[in-house]
This record gives structure tokens, C-alpha cells and sequence, in this order.
């Protein structure tokens, strides 16, 4: 019925057709000045966060270990939203003002930091500790082990999962319309509501999506391929 | 010259070890043999400092450490180097080809050259007799293959003393006497070393001395060629019965 | 298509045309379902939203609900976001959007307006502690927190301003107080029913717009049949006064002009 | 200066104490009525279509791994937003009109599905062979293999990441707002956009948000002890 | 009484069997040796169907697999119910109990009543000496007495030949005892038996034919006896001589 009625009136396929070819470059605009930078940005700086909690949660060090975990729990279980909404318009309540692109950096670091944890967390732990032992045997201290030894390891099991991660990330970056940051979702929201036609422009835009997310994908596969050389 | 004095280690409840004291003479080779659980693994593992003992002495070549007292991580780093771990299954780092695997210690934890720590190792493994499968990775080699790795990885450490942990009871039996050949070689060169093996071929051709151990002590110690044919100990005894 | 296809194919004939029907008049269809969906956000006070019970209303819905009782039918609220609404009303969701939606000429392109039911003001708001801007011509070149939805943004950049994207008055105001925007233009009723709110927010208005847009409820195009009936009870109300009864209950005056 | 402002301000903060105890009722209700059974609903439905997804991509018949292939790009590649407004506003367009509450959970759950459904993969994949055969060899199905002996070692291993899943749901709800269902967000909105005190009113959502959650990760926890009883 | 006529197994280039004819009369046992990658344990896969041989016809009690042909899934389901298999390295359901092991196939595959399953369960498990181990998980078990459930397992299914796949290999030496036990036990009560294995002590104690492969072919055939003091074979006896 829908297709019908599009190709029944040819005005309106005519105006469809217009609308999908004139939105794609500005929500293009918006992909590659915000979304993607973005996503890169916080997936790198949120894995260095990763790491260092996963390392923490399993540490010796109660406090340490005690705060990772507050920390994990706190931002999985509280809505992404909601953490971009405190930093962006309750930190200047404390004197803490930040930027657009910076807030969102934080909040989606922060996110990416405490799911990815348990991830990397669970990877260390599967890693054997013959492995460990190999590497103290020859004289290692535990940070040259973890370096040399059990993240190169590690990083092979937490690819499939982190790409999950990384992958939903590009996704919620629409969220940093919410600090002011006009990425491409927030494009497609302007168009739209221009022109009311918020099914085709949303759809338009969940293709660019995936077509990043399609990358996202192959460059997981390639990962895979690559870390699986050894095995 | 290695000596063990009085060590005790515990884990929770199970004490495994009892007061093993122990002496091995520079370029000597001693055989651990006894039954499972006796704790053999477990005094080669404090050898090398993985399990922290409850209380004892252990000295190597005048470096001494004593449990009683709290042990800093540091003198630990270095009392490790003085030994050299050979596992039970391998432990190479499947991550690395066999050359980058015993190159690995003397870049990191000595940082010498690269250029120089790869003609080193490539040394090392032509040694063990694996100077085609340089740039292996583990999964590309046999067990036996792997095994003879480990001692290379081992042994560019430059240790003391090498300990070895059932060093072939993973292997296919056709794959055993290439690795005891390589351990052999070790032995003649006067290469100080402690093996847990029941391959009693390597006992009888190689060792200075036997020790049996049970129950977390050493029971009974003698040259091959006594303990086999003429164990003093029952217990001894009847554990050579069941294995041969 | 052989013979054995026709049947069907008169069948479809017959079911298009039935459909047709109730396509071109809504209003039949509901009164049929003795209905009348209506969407809105319900978010967006005084217009609509949620007292403290919980329960809907505001000023367009209680003349949304008027309108419906005139009419004959049950007035359903469907409540959902701005984007949604569109797509919803497209969707054949619902039959009438109330929700303070302007009437603009692009909006008219794509959709039908019931008769306007209010007038309001556009207002230039700035943060108190603002002593330079005084009229809609200083805001040149500063950035103005315009919500996508409504026609203020043209306003907006029409006097030069650049725009700063939100999702609604209230990010506006939020932005104005923190000092990260240096104005906000929006609808006059919708600032003062903030401010009772808030009595303390730091924002104050600096200049009122001369023209004043007009509201409307919305429809799909080809609604016509509905539209006559609303536009119909939307009259008899103003004649009887129940209209400036509802407006004052809200407002206080008659924001009909 | 937030802080300070409040407790420097009698009034203010009694207004706010009040504002937080009185919307405390509606979230709750939304809570119950809505988030907590779409939660649920959602995941056990979505779950049981991740199982048939990682089968069907491990199978060997091609035509059943493309289609679960593309299915799994889609969603895992285009915004749950979208996802939402197709289902309930794109498909009236071809004559299929959906309930709002039926339209949320067809939704979450083919989310669910395609998210989940890499990690049972994943999870089937890392069972030894050995345990097929040892099935097959006491003359086992394929079908009773995988019931008695693969899935339950793959329940093990994907406890923690199929938790995180979880927890990404509860929160992901408040999308379904989108589609008319009254979850504990919208009732969020509701309450701040009368009285303006947003910050306020989602922290306290966040708050409820992080109770449920905890208590799912308490389940994880039991989940996984119980699990790793034979190990 | 099993046969096997002209089995082929091709993995994509590698051809790993290149026609075995083997016959093997009821009750006897067969022990096969051989050097690593010689197709022993193919052998047994193929006739536990595990793998699918490229050619030759297996036959078992008169039910017979034509593998020239194509073979319905069924009728393998229905063969391979007539062999048990036990594994080098048991793969025990670790999720399971010893018992639920062992109760598994009869209850699933066959359909048994629980308790009747139970009660068959526990009798097995009392024959290979586990009747104080029942309630135990694989996990808490030693090698030796996973490998015995691992028999039990198969028994429970009253196969017509069990087939071992070096059972012992990955024991400790004091624990290969307690398993040989069991399986000579099987093999008086006049079970078929068909075992890879490299322990010369149950080869010549049990079997009543040695076979040696190599290459993917059958090289010689005789009684122990025989074989292991003069091999008619220059491979048989480089390879005796090399794992002895
Ligand atoms: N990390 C540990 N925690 C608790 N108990 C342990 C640990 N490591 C070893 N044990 C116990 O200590 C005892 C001795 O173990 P050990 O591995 O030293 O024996 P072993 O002589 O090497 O035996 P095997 O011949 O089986 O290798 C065993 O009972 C073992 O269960
Ligand atoms: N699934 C497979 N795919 C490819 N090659 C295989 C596969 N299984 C076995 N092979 C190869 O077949 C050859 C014979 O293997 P098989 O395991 O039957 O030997 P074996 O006699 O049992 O050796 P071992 O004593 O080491 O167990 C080996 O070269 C092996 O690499
Ligand atoms: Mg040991
Ligand atoms: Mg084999």
C-alpha cells in the first residue's frame, strides 16, 4: 500500500526522491565532523580507561578495587543520557563548565570505559596463568608480563566483543545532539523537520550508519584474521 | 652450589611442603622423582620464586633468600633470574614465533640490543637443533619441538641453575628422546640442574642423583644406579614397582 | 491475470473502494469509531502536559477534548515525541495533532490546519545579567538556543543570529542561566508559564516581537471532512464563550487575537 | 555552588525534596507497569531468537547463514530509534498496524537477538569439539547434543557479556517512548517538563535506573556462581 | 565380529588412511601402535563415525555402512550405537556428575526411564571402582577416574566394541594402573575391543593381536608374542626400538 501510493502519485515520489538526494550531504557533513571523530576519539581514549579499571577490578588493592567497581556499576547502570545531561548542564552548577565536543568526549569515554572494562577484564582472566608464570620465570615484573605477554593475548578473545562495543557507539553518539553537538543524527533531525518527512530521513540516515558500522565490521574481521595469525 | 634450607610452604589448610632441606653442587644434575602430589612441582615452583614459600632459605650461587622474613619484590625480580623454568606443558607465548620467544627475555628484562639478542637466540635454538623453525609460530611446532623452545627460551637468561618439570611427560613417546637428547647435552656441559621426570632412561644416563619425595619431604636420596636396583626405603620400594 | 484471478481482483476493487471512503472522510470514520485519536507531546506546558496527578492536560487539550465532545466522539490522546507525532499522524496513528503546532505555509505544503485558536508573541529572552542586547537587531552575530521545531530559529537567523540546536525551551533557558548562549526567542506564553515555575531563573525579556504566529490543530492533508466540523466546533465555542473560559482558565485573558 | 545554592536556599530546597518525593510514585509505576516487563519480555524473547541466529550462522547451509548474516549487520548497524519508528510508523504504510507495547517488544527483541546472538556464537564456538563427539559417540543427536551438552557449557561462558546485554536493555527502553508506551522515562519527562527541574528528576531516574540494574548484576552474580559450580 | 574393507580418508589434499582391511573376530582385542600421524586415531573415528570416510564399507555385527554411497544421517545415528568410544583426553560433560555421565546416553538417546538409568548407571560406575564417586563433577575427579567414567560412559550403551583412543596417555604414571585394570577386566568378560595404545604391558597381557600402522596403511599383523620380539617388519622394528 505505501509503495503503491508512492509510485500512484508521482508528485510525491518525485519530492521523496528530492528531499533523500539533498539531505545526504549535509547528514554526510555531520558523519564526518562529528559522529566519526567523535567515535574514534572516545573509543580510543574509553579503552585506555578500560584497561586501566579492568587492571584495578582485578588488583590487590581493595580501595583500588572498590572504586573501579563503583565506577562500572555506576555508569552501566545509570541511562547514557542522563551522564551527558549531569556533565554538560549540572557540572557548570559546581563551577565546571565544558565545551560541546569535550562533554560528550567524557560522557561516551566514561561509557565506553566501564563496559569495555568488563570485557578486557573477563579476557585478562582467560588468559592462562602459565602465561604469567612464563614471563615472571624469565624475569619480567608484572607490568613488562601485561604488556608484553598478556594483553597482545588478550586483545585476540576481546576483539568480537569490543567491536559490539565500538560499534554501538557510533550509534549513540546521537545522543551528543543532546550537548550541542550536531552530529549527523541531529542533521537528519533538522531536515526533517523541515520537510516533516521523518520516516524517510531517519531511514536515510540509519543507512549511513550502516554503512560505518559495515566498515567497523570489516575491520573487526580483518583484526580477527590478523590477531588469529598464530593460533 | 644451590642449598634449600628448612622449606615449608603451605596453601591454606594443605601443608605440601614439610622441611625439605636440599644441597646441589655446581654442574651437578639431580632427579626428583615420587608420586603425584608429593610436591615436586611445588619446591621447583619456589626454586623460582612462583609460589612464595611459608618459611625456609633458598641459596643460590651466595644470592640467598630466607621466607622467614618478608621478602621484597625487588630481590625477588632478581633471585629469579638465577634460575631458569622449564614447564610441563611448554608455556611458550603463542603470540611470538620460537626465535621472538627466547628473544623476548633478554630485550625486556635485560634490555639488550635487538640485533644482538636475535643472533643470541638464533644461537640458541640452532643449539636445541631448531635452527629451521626460527620463525615458527608454537602452533606450528610439535610438542617436542615447543618443549626444546622452552629450554632455549630458558637458557638465554644465562640462569645458575635450570629446573625442569616433567620437561616430556606431554610428549607422543616418539617425541621424548629428542628433548632428552638436548637435556643431556645441557648435563655434559656442566649446566647445574633439577629435573622432576620419571623417564628413567634420563635418571639412569644422566643424573648425578636421585631424591625421592613423598608427602612433602625428601624420603630417601642416592645415585641412580643404588635407588633403583636397591631402594633402602619401603616406600621408595613399592613407588618404583608401580611405575616400571 | 487468468479468470481465476478476477474474483479477487474485484474483490480488492470493492475493498479500495470502501477504503477510499473512509479515506476521503474522516470525519465518518470517526464517528464510526465513536473516536478521536489525537497525538501530542505532552511535555510542553501550558499547552500540554501532566499535572501533578499524572493526568493530562493543558490548554490545547482541554480544547482539544472540547472540540471532540462537540463532535460526538471520545477525544484518545496519544502522547510521544515532536518526530514522532509527524510520522504518526503520516502513519494514519492519528487522526489530529493538537500541540501548539504553528500554522506556516511549509507545514501547509504537507499538511491541513484547523482554524488558528491562539496567538501569541514571539519574545527575545536574555540572561538578567544581560545589558547589551536590547532588540531583536543587537542579536547579530550572537548565538541563539533555538529548539528545531519551531519557527523562532527563522526568526532567529533572519536577524543574523547563529544557531545553537536544542531540544526545547527548557535547554534554552538552561543554556541562557549558564551563560553558554546569549539569547533564546520564543513563544511569550510558553516564558511565562516558566517563570511562574521558576520565579528565580535568571532570564528576563528584552524585546516582543510585532508580529504574532498563530496555532492551529494539525491534520493529513485531504482531511477535509474533519477539518469542517473542527473548524465548525472551534466557532461555536468562541460564540458561546466556552472558549474564553478555557482561555482564561489557562491564561487569565483571551489569546485568541 | 550548586550545592551551596541549594542549602543557602531554605525554600529551594524544600521545594526540591518535595519535587523528588512526589515523582518518586510515577517512576515507580512506570517502572512496574512498563520498563520492568518490556525488560524481561523483551530479553527472554530475544535470547531464544539469538540461540536460532548463532545456529542458523553456524550452520552450514548458506542460504540460512545469509539471511541471519544480514539480519545481524541490520540491526547491529542502524540506530534502535529508527529500528522503532519503522516498526511502528513505517509499517502502517504497508498494512500492518502494531499494538504500541507488541511494536517495543518486536523491536527490543530483535535488538536483543542480533546483539546476543554473537555472543552465543561465540560462546558455542569456544566449547571444545570434543564435546560433540563425545555426544555423537553415545549416538546423540545433533539437536540433543546441543541441548544437553553444548548449550549449557555456552550458558556459562556467556553469563557476563550477555548481562552487560541486559543492562544495556533496561535503560535502552526508554526509547519506547517513541512508540506510545508510558515506560519510567517518558514519566521522568513528564514530571521535569512541569517543573522544570530536570537535572533533578533524571538523576532520580538514573537513581531507579541503578537499583534495577544492580539487582540484575546480583543475579549475574548468582548466575555465575552457579554455573561455575563444576568447574 | 567387525570388518573393515578398503577404507579411504582424504582430508582436503592430505590422504591420511589409503585402504585399511582389518577383520576382527567377537570378543577379540586388538591393540593398534604406530608413530604419531600414522592414522590411528582416524581409524577409530571412522569407525565411530565421527569421521566420514571417504570410501570402503565398515560392518559390525552385520550391520554395515556402504561409504562409496551416500549415507543418510540416520543410519549413522542407528551404527554408531553399536561402538563406544573412549577419548585420550575423556571429555567427560564437566556440568554433569560421574553418575549423570554415565546416565546421560541411556535416559537422551535411548529413552530410559531415570531411575532405571540411575540404577544402571551406578552399577557401571561400582565395576570400574567409582561406586564412592558417584555424585562427584569430572573437575574433582583425578585423570584415572575420569577416564573410568569415561568407560562406564560408553559401556552404558552395551556397545558391541569399544574402541579406546590411547586412554592412558595423558595420565600420570601411577594412575595408567588403575584404568589397564579396568580394561583388562573388560576384556576377560570377553568384550570387543579395539585399543590404540603405546603400554607394551597391556598389549602383551590383553591383546590377542598387535597391528601396526603406518602411513595410513596397516604394516603388520601378528600376536604380541610375536611382534614386539621379532618383527617380520624393518619399520615395526625401528619404531619398537625407538619407544622403548
Ligand atoms: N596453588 C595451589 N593451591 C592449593 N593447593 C595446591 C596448589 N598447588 C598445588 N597444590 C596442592 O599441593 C600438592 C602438591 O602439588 P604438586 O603439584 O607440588 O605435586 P607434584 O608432586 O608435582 O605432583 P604431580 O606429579 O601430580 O605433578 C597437591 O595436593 C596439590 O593439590
Ligand atoms: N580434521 C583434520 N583435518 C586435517 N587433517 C587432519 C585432521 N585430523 C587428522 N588430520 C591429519 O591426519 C593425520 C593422521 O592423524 P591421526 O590423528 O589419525 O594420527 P595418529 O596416528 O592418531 O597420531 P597420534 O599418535 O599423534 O595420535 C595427521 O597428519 C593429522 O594432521
Ligand atoms: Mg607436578
Ligand atoms: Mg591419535
Amino acid at each position: 500500500m505505501y509503495l503503491n501510493s508512492i509510485f500512484a502519485d508521482p508528485e510525491r515520489t518525485a519530492r521523496l526522491m528530492d528531499i533523500a538526494k539533498t539531505s545526504l550531504q549535509p547528514m554526510l557533513e555531520g558523519a564526518i565532523m562529528n559522529t566519526i571523530p567523535l567515535t574514534i576519539i572516545s573509543f580510543i581514549v574509553g579503552i585506555i580507561l578500560a584497561v586501566l579499571t579492568a587492571l584495578a577490578r582485578i588488583s590487590q588493592g581493595k580501595v583500588l578495587r572498590g572504586i573501579a567497581g563503583v565506577y562500572v556499576s555506576a555508569i552501566r547502570g545509570t541511562p547514557l543520557l542522563v551522564q551527558l545531561f549531569i556533565i554538560f548542564y549540572g557540572l557548570p552548577n559546581v563551577g565546571i563548565t565544558l565545551d560541546p565536543f569535550l562533554s560528550a568526549v567524557i560522557g561516551f569515554s566514561l561509557s565506553i570505559g566501564a563496559y569495555a572494562s568488563e570485557i578486557i577484564r573477563a579476557a585478562i582472566l582467560s588468559i592462562p596463568k602459565g602465561q604469567w608464570e612464563a614471563g615472571y620465570s624469565i624475569g619480567m615484573t608484572y607490568a613488562q608480563a601485561l604488556k608484553r605477554i598478556i594483553l597482545p593475548q588478550a586483545a585476540r578473545v576481546s576483539v568480537p566483543p569490543l567491536s559490539n562495543s565500538f560499534i554501538s557507539l557510533v550509534k549513540d553518539t546521537s545522543l551528543a545532539s543532546l550537548v550541542l553537538v550536531t552530529e549527523m543524527f541531529r542533521r537528519a533531525q533538522e531536515i526533517a523537520s523541515r520537510n516533516y518527512e521523518f520516516l524517510l530521513v531517519y531511514t536515510e540516515a540509519a543507512l549511513i550508519y550502516w554503512v560505518i558500522c559495515f566498515f567497523l565490521s570489516v575491520l573487526q574481521q580483518y583484526m580477527e584474521k590478523r590477531l588469529d595469525r598464530y593460533v | 652450589m644451590i642449598s634449600i634450607k628448612g622449606l615449608h610452604k603451605q596453601f591454606d589448610q594443605l601443608e605440601v611442603l614439610k622441611g625439605i632441606d636440599l644441597e646441589v653442587g655446581k654442574g651437578k644434575v639431580v632427579v626428583v622423582i615420587g608420586p603425584s602430589g608429593s610436591g615436586k612441582t611445588t619446591m621447583l615452583r619456589c626454586l623460582n620464586v612462583l609460589e612464595i614459600p611459608t618459611k625456609g632459605i633458598i641459596s643460590i650461587e651466595g644470592n640467598s633468600l630466607d621466607f622467614s622474613k618478608n621478602v621484597p619484590k625487588k630481590s625477588i625480580a632478581v633471585f629469579r633470574r638465577l634460575t631458569g623454568m622449564v614447564f610441563q606443558n611448554y608455556n611458550l607465548f603463542p603470540h611470538r614465533t620460537a626465535l621472538e620467544n627466547v628473544m623476548e627475555g633478554p630485550v625486556v628484562v635485560k634490555g639488550m640490543e635487538k640485533s644482538k639478542a636475535r643472533e643470541k637466540a638464533a644461537a640458541l635454538l640452532q643449539k636445541v637443533g631448531l635452527g629451521d623453525k626460527m620463525d615458527y609460530f608454537p602452533s606450528q611446532l610439535s610438542g617436542g619441538q615447543q618443549q626444546r623452545v622452552g629450554i632455549a627460551r630458558a637458557l638465554a637468561m644465562e640462569p645458575e641453575v635450570m629446573l625442569f618439570d616433567e620437561p616430556t611427560s606431554a610428549l607422543d613417546p616418539e617425541l621424548v628422546g629428542e628433548v632428552l637428547r638436548v637435556m643431556k647435552d645441557l648435563a655434559q656441559e656442566g649446566m647445574t640442574m633439577i629435573v622432576v621426570t620419571h623417564e628413567m632412561r634420563f635418571a639412569r644416563e644422566a643424573a648425578d642423583e636421585v631424591i625421592f619425595m613423598d608427602g612433602g619431604v625428601v624420603v630417601e636420596r642416592n645415585k641412580p644406579e643404588e635407588i633403583f636396583i636397591n631402594p633402602k626405603e619401603e616406600r621408595t620400594r613399592k613407588f618404583l614397582n608401580m611405575i616400571q | 491475470a487468468c479468470g481465476k484471478d478476477d474474483k479477487a481482483d474485484k474483490n480488492k476493487k470493492t475493498d479500495n473502494k470502501t477504503a477510499e471512503k473512509t479515506e476521503n472522510d474522516l470525519l465518518a470514520k470517526v464517528k464510526d469509531d465513536g473516536k478521536i485519536l489525537i497525538g501530542t507531546e505532552g511535555t510542553y506546558p501550558p499547552f500540554t502536559f501532566h499535572d501533578t496527578n499524572g493526568n493530562l492536560t493543558g490548554f490545547d487539550v482541554d480544547l482539544a477534548e472540547e472540540v471532540a465532545k462537540r463532535i460526538g466522539v471520545k477525544a484518545e490522546f496519544k502522547e510521544t515525541q515532536w518526530d514522532a507525532m509527524f510520522a504518526g499522524l503520516d502513519a494514519k496513528r492519528f487522526d489530529m495533532i493538537a500541540n501548539e503546532v504553528g500554522i506556516r505555509p511549509d507545514r501547509q505544503e504537507k499538511y491541513d490546519f484547523s482554524d488558528p485558536y491562539i496567538t501569541s508573541a514571539a519574545v527575545l529572552v536574555t540572561n538578567k545579567s544581560n545589558t547589551k542586547v536590547k532588540s531583536f537587531e543587537d542579536i547579530k552575530g550572537l548565538n541563539s538556543a533555538q529548539s528545531l521545531t519551531s519557527n523562532y530559529g527563522d526568526m532567529a537567523k533572519k536577524y543574523g543570529a547563529n544557531l545553537v540546536g536544542v531540544d526545547g525551551f527548557q535547554q534554552a533557558v538552561e543554556l541562557l542561566a549558564q551563560n553558554r548562549v546569549d539569547v533564546t526567542i520564543n513563544d511569550k506564553i510558553a516564558y511565562l508559564d516558566y517563570t511562574k515555575q521558576k520565579p528565580d531563573a535568571p532570564i528576563k525579556i528584552v524585546a516582543t516581537g510585532e508580529d504574532a504566529s498563530s496555532s492551529g490543530f494539525m491534520f493529513r492533508k485531504k482531511s477535509d471532512t474533519l477539518v469542517d466540523s473542527v473548524n465548525k466546533a472551534l466557532k461555536d465555542m468562541v460564540d458561546d464563550g466556552t472558549y474564553k473560559k478555557i482561555s482564561e482558565k489557562w491564561f487569565g485573558v483571551d489569546v485568541l487575537k
